[in-house]
């Protein structure tokens, strides 16, 4: 496991500040992400949970500025890499940040690549979209991020094409894509859901060798605190497009203060010991058109207060960088 | 027969309900222009023994392509075996009469991993649960609806939800409708391949336990198919680890877990998400991926991938050691 | 979770629902529905509107404008043809025509294209393979060239056409139900009901055949403009049902060598295939979206 | 690739045995062909040898055989019409059959394919109006109605081009535009659909997060996509390229192989026809081929399958 107080010196590289993503529907405005901050380090690991629905992928797309729009907008908040605000850049200013500075690894390794690129094609896009370098040097730098990838034979696998590989190697590719130029901020959504456990082990060294050898910040979207638990310093949890609670990994494992989180954990059947009977989360998370006033959790909240249902909790601190939204930490 | 047979000698008195002797399933692969020969067989299955006993849970974990799932269709009759037999109560059903065989198919039912496919989007809750008893059962509208009613309270769910249609549910009460169907015709066994996988974290809790207070209900004995071995943990009494089509290591699910022995199920274990950021966890990553198998490797098929490969591993197929009772393993280690 | 990242539908709660049928009802398309209502009516009751006989004109009539052209009379409101019929009532009895041979065409390539469509898809192995070979000879062969060949070899009539065009419509059929009920096949549902005990023909008729209904209903709004156009185009060919029977097509052909001196005869019946068959069209893509949007690439 | 083109080359092959099976029945069910050479005032024995040299003596497998042999060689009979072998007249017609059939395909490429790519990325604006009205008349309008339309406005009122035949290069330019529209039409809708999907996928998403510019999105990632869809529908409709020829040759009096098709049956010219349906046949194979093998060409998938 990391040891955090290393990173905890290293300076700030993004900073996310009341952070709104709505979508319109027929439904009407759906708050995706409504009020999102926090912030990241140089070399840190960031896990946002939360279940579907949570807003932790729209957060995501926000980062990224991909929000599809019509009918998503950020509609509020700041997005500073490095002290640089993202949301009020036009288009051709972001797509220089993307991929370089700021880059993206998604779910489906199936499907994230397009089948009629060849690999070292699509690997090689970011580079030369980026760097102003001579065709023979991209070549080079193709196949060194795949040996970086442990891309067995890269040299004979850069001609190959997506549907030639399996599952685990194309997602190798994706993150390949990923840490090409060098970004500041890794964002990696979901990467192994697909994957077979004994494959999503080798990917989760590989993303942390990666990680450790140029000091990325990376944000780790999941719905699995058993890889926040192997993989994050610090976690973010998200319950209806808002952080409900913000830790140490530590502190909220042996201290999770939202009752949601609490939920959660005690909800998760455990490998290396017997549980008798699971925490059970009754009824559904909620849908996010008409949300009611309040905590959103309330419904399902074994603690619940006649307040939860009537206004929304504010950030309590639990201990220092340990804060959760709930009343009963009043 | 060298591999692994699973079938537990050890201290259970329940009675076995259904058993597989030696199950094969290989599918032929084809090449051809207009018309197709077969050059080759994909061993999805190789000779894997089991039993399924009253009231019990049985585990079937491995990763993909490792064959539980043909294992599990096999089972519900969905596959022929190319070689094998099942037996339930102990009468085989390849060669069994019309009548046993529809003894069997309502005796055994089946709950899959996907709500949104295992539900006929056109048809009306009521219909869908009450299908497998309007074609395995004669009984009355009346005595049907009432059944209908009884099983969506006993799932969690109300006898109003009859009337809506599975597009109106959530896909934890999807698969609440899944396993009231299941349970419609009373079976003895119900396949679970993958039951709460494709579902939220928060939802999976409440359809575990449903599963388990639905056993003590109904005595229902389970065959629970998954990757997830925290899972298996929770709800198996006995656990197989499948690997290329063969059962590599097989016991009451405690010991298994404790004293896990096959290199396979170690390295399983060691690439499962710990439950704490402080549980220190072997390092023990696999390289390279699971080989295909259309050619499965010579002696023990794990071998290429073993850490702890020894010389005979690539020549000779391991014999079975039972290493506590009920506890049996196939490498050469032992 | 599958749908990660987009966002959870679950049931809407009751307001949301009304609203929701609210929106859909205001985008009913009224004009269309309209078009096909007018054309439907008019086939049926074509002699109770037709203001004039269709096949009887005046020499004395011959080459009359339409009403609001100069030298128009109200009389013949679309004008008369060169034999002094009014077109008014060509039209509407044109509609006719193009009604009952697109219906029973229709019925008769929609059977024949389902129960073989639903016979590969479900059986596969040299089923599938004879019949969509079958269905790639039929594409080999130009549709109205076939037709021409047939009808000359066979007599020109009613029973022949609709014979012909059922050749050409039913693939179509066939291709596009074969295509859905092999994605229906692998459905964890029909896996399901095997696991009860269901025999095939339950399988196929309770939980197959529901699942085509959708693809083909849309289908057939979009065949149907098909069959019409290539009525018309028969017809427009001189091989279409037999005169003096007003079909639009050959009301087209009429007037092809008078357009410099009687440019209604060949617009007017033109116009009303064309509103016909674009009706015919969005209300398919309407069906389409309202149904199903997955089956956008229809075709 | 070599396996997928092998086993598309023999299906051809199948499919122009069927094709030339059903013409030969039907030759012989459209009635005795001698009656078609031969009038009230020929004698028995012009019956005999007629009868002999057409093989009509022999088994009807036998005859299939012969049929079948001399196709191969090109040799479909003489002409009834003409007076010579039919072959020649076919080749006579084939490059205004050609000319048309390009022009036509270039018409519903160029109209086609932008709008149906700016449709998909710029929906809802007036570009997807025009392209919408533009596919809706095309897949509505019938083809013969069309022509006349257009000689109507462009020969007859605003007098620009010629309304009919082949003697200056402008002529082309009606039959072609009749004939294309509806391509256009098929082409512009499918574009749009299957670059709505591509747009939509993981793919594209992640090579905008590789911080690719918009318009290399849509034109080296999404359109290599979309066209696989496109050229399925090329490959299967392709026939009625044909099927549109045959009406719009006879609009515009164009002296290619459709007219000759309807003046063969207008004239119960056999021997002709049939020459003229293997012809159009052999066309929609090879070009259904040709569509097979642009398919491997874009399609990594179908190359290295």
């Amino acid at each position: 496991m990391t040891t955090n107080t290393t990173v905890n010196d290293n300076p700030v590289v993004l900073q996310v500040d009341g952070l709104k993503t709505y979508f319109e529907t027929r439904w009407g405005t759906v708050k995706a992400v409504d009020g999102v901050s926090f912030d990241l380090k140089k070399g840190e690991t960031l896990g946002i949970v939360g279940e579907s629905g949570s807003g932790k992928s729209v957060t995501m797309l926000s980062l990224m500025r991909l929000i599809p729009s019509p009918p998503g907008q950020i509609v509020d908040g700041r997005i500073l890499l490095e002290g640089q605000d993202l949301v009020p850049l036009s288009d051709k200013e972001m797509s220089e940040i993307r991929g370089s500075q700021i880059a993206l690894i998604i779910q489906d390794p199936m499907t994230s690549l397009n089948p009629v690129f060849s690999i070292g094609n699509q690997v090689g896009e970011a580079i030369k979209i980026h760097q102003d370098i001579p065709k023979r040097t991209v070549v080079q730098q193709v196949l060194d991020v795949l040996r970086k990838v442990n891309i067995p034979a890269a040299d004979t696998r850069v001609r190959d094409y997506p549907h030639q590989m399996s599952g685990g190697m194309r997602q190798r590719v994706v993150g390949a894509i990923g840490i090409s130029c060098e970004p500041m901020v890794l964002i990696a959504d979901e990467p192994t859901t697909s994957l077979d456990v004994t494959i999503q082990a080798q990917y989760l060294k590989l993303l942390k060798e990666l990680q450790e050898a140029s000091d990325i910040a990376l944000i780790f979207i999941t719905h699995d605190f058993g890889i926040v638990a192997k993989m994050c310093d610090r976690v973010a949890v998200m319950y209806a497009g808002k952080i409900v609670e913000m830790g140490d990994v530590r502190d909220i494992f042996n201290n999770p203060s939202h009752p949601y989180t609490e939920a959660l954990l005690s909800s998760v059947p455990k490998l290396e010991e017997d549980v008798e009977r699971l925490y059970s989360i009754e009824g559904q998370p909620p849908t996010l058109h008409d949300l009611p006033p309040g905590c959103p959790f309330a419904p399902r909240c074994q603690y619940v207060m006649d307040k939860c249902s009537q206004t929304y909790p504010p950030e309590f601190n639990v201990t220092d960088g340990h804060y959760a939204a709930c009343w009963r930490l009043e | 027969m060298t591999t692994l047979d699973a079938r537990p000698m050890a201290d259970t008195t329940n009675e076995v309900l259904l058993e597989a002797e030696g199950l094969k399933k290989y599918f032929p692969v084809t090449k051809g222009l207009l018309i197709s020969k077969v050059t080759g067989w994909i061993k999805a299955v190789d000779g894997v023994s089991f039993q399924i006993r009253a009231g019990e849970t049985l585990g079937i974990v491995g990763e993909s392509g490792c064959g539980k799932s043909t294992t599990a269709k096999m089972l519900l009759q969905l596959e022929d075996p190319t070689e094998g037999t099942i037996r339930y109560q102990g009468k085989e059903i390849q060669n069994a009469t019309a009548d046993e065989r529809r003894a069997y198919r309502s005796s055994v039912q089946a709950v899959f991993q996907d709500p949104w496919s295992s539900l006929n989007p056109r048809m009306r809750v009521r219909d869908l649960i009450a299908e497998p008893m309007v074609i395995n059962l004669n009984l009355s509208r009346r005595e049907m609806q009432d059944r209908v009613s009884k099983l969506l309270e006993d799932v969690g769910l109300s006898s109003y939800h009859a009337n809506l249609y599975p597009h109106e549910f959530s896909g934890g009460q999807r698969q609440r409708l899944a396993i009231a169907r299941a349970l419609s015709v009373e079976p003895q066994v119900i396949v679970l391949d993958e039951p709460v996988s494709a579902l939220d974290v928060s939802i999976r809790a409440q359809i575990m336990n449903l599963l388990r207070d639905l056993q003590q209900e109904y005595n229902v004995s389970y065959l629970l198919i998954a990757h997830h071995l925290a899972t298996v943990r929770y709800m198996c009494d006995w656990v197989a680890v499948m690997y290329l089509g063969q059962i590599v290591e097989f016991g009451p699910t405690r010991e298994l877990f404790d004293n896990a022995s096959h290199p396979y199920t170690k390295a399983l274990m060691n690439a499962a998400l710990p439950s704490h950021p402080d549980i220190e966890q072997e390092e023990m990553i696999l390289t390279g991926e699971v080989p295909s198998p259309l050619n499965p490797p010579e002696g023990c098929r794990f071998h290429p991938r073993c850490p702890f490969v020894i010389d005979q591993c690539s020549t000779v197929v391991p014999q079975v050691r039972e290493l506590a009772p009920g506890h049996l393993v196939s490498c050469h280690l032992y | 979770m599958a749908a990660e990242g987009t966002l959870v539908v679950q049931p809407a709660p009751m307001p949301a629902r009304i609203a929701r049928r609210a929106w859909q009802l205001r985008r009913w398309p009224l004009i269309p529905m309209f078009i096909l209502a007018l054309f439907i009516v008019t086939g049926v009751f074509a002699p109770l509107i037709a203001p004039h006989d269709p096949e009887r004109g005046g020499l004395r009539d011959r080459n009359l404008p339409p009403a609001w052209e100069e030298g128009g009379s109200s009389e013949f409101l679309l004008g008369t043809d060169h034999l002094g019929r009014d077109m008014l009532s060509r039209v509407i009895f044109g509609a006719r025509i193009s009604l009952v041979v697109a219906a029973v065409t229709l019925g008769v390539g929609m059977g024949i294209g389902v129960a073989s469509g639903l016979a590969a898809g479900w059986y596969g192995g040299w089923i599938d393979e004879v019949l969509m070979r079958v269905v790639d000879i039929k594409l080999a062969i130009p549709t109205i060239l076939l037709a021409l060949v047939l009808v000359l070899a066979l007599g020109q009539s009613f029973l022949i056409i609709v014979a012909v065009l059922a050749i050409a419509v039913w693939p179509r059929f066939a291709r596009n139900v074969r295509g859905e009920v092999l994605q229906l096949k692998t459905m964890d549902f029909v896996a399901l009901a095997k696991v009860a005990g269901a025999s095939t023909p339950r399988i196929l008729f309770i939980h197959i055949f529901p699942g085509v209904i959708n693809t083909l209903i849309v289908l057939a709004t979009l065949e149907v403009g098909i069959v019409i156009l290539l009525e018309s185009t028969l017809s427009f060919l001189g091989a279409g049902v037999p005169p003096p029977t007003p079909a639009w097509g050959s009301m087209v052909s009429d007037g092809r060598d008078r357009l410099a001196v009687a440019w209604w005869i060949s617009t007017m019946p033109g116009l009303a295939i064309m509103a016909t068959v674009l009706s015919m069209n969005l209300f398919g893509d309407w069906l389409r979206d309202r149904l199903d949007p997955r089956l956008r690439q229809l075709g | 690739m070599q396996r997928y083109l092998l086993r598309r080359i023999l299906l051809a092959l199948v499919t122009l045995l069927a094709v030339s099976l059903i013409i030969f029945v039907m030759s012989r069910a459209a009635g005795d062909p001698r009656h078609v050479y031969l009038d009230d005032y020929s004698t028995q024995e012009d019956w005999d040898r007629l009868t002999a040299s057409l093989g009509l003596d022999k088994p009807y497998y036998q005859q299939y055989g012969i049929f079948l042999g001399s196709a191969l060689k090109g040799d479909f009979g003489e002409s009834i019409k003409e007076g010579r072998p039919s072959m020649e007249v076919i080749i006579e017609r084939l490059p205004a059959t050609f000319q048309l059939g390009l022009a036509a395909f270039a018409f519903s490429v160029i109209v086609g394919v932008p709008l149906g790519i700016l449709s998909a990325v710029k929906r809802g604006t007036f570009l997807d109006m025009v392209g919408k009205i533009v596919a809706l008349v095309g897949q509505s309008a019938p083809v013969f109605w069309l022509g006349l339309m257009l000689v109507f406005l462009f020969a007859v009122r605003l007098d620009w081009l010629p309304p009919y035949g082949r003697q200056e290069i402008s002529s082309i330019v009606l039959p072609a535009v009749a004939l294309g529209w509806f391509y256009a039409a098929a082409n512009l809708r499918l574009l749009r659909s299957a670059m709505l999907n591509v747009l939509d996928s993981e793919y594209v998403k992640l090579a905008r997060a590789k911080g690719v510019s918009n318009n290399a999105v849509i034109w080296k990632h999404s359109l290599r996509n979309a066209l696989i869809p496109v050229l399925t529908f090329a490959g299967i409709t392709l026939g009625s390229l044909v099927t549109g020829s045959l009406v719009v040759e006879t609009v515009f009096a164009w002296p290619g192989l459709g007219q000759l098709a309807i003046q063969a049956l207008a004239g119960n010219d056999y021997p002709l026809l049939q020459a003229v349906v293997i012809v159009f046949t052999l066309m929609y194979v090879t070009a259904a081929l040709l569509v097979d093998i642009m398919y491997a060409y874009i399609d990594p998938r179908i190359r290295y399958a």
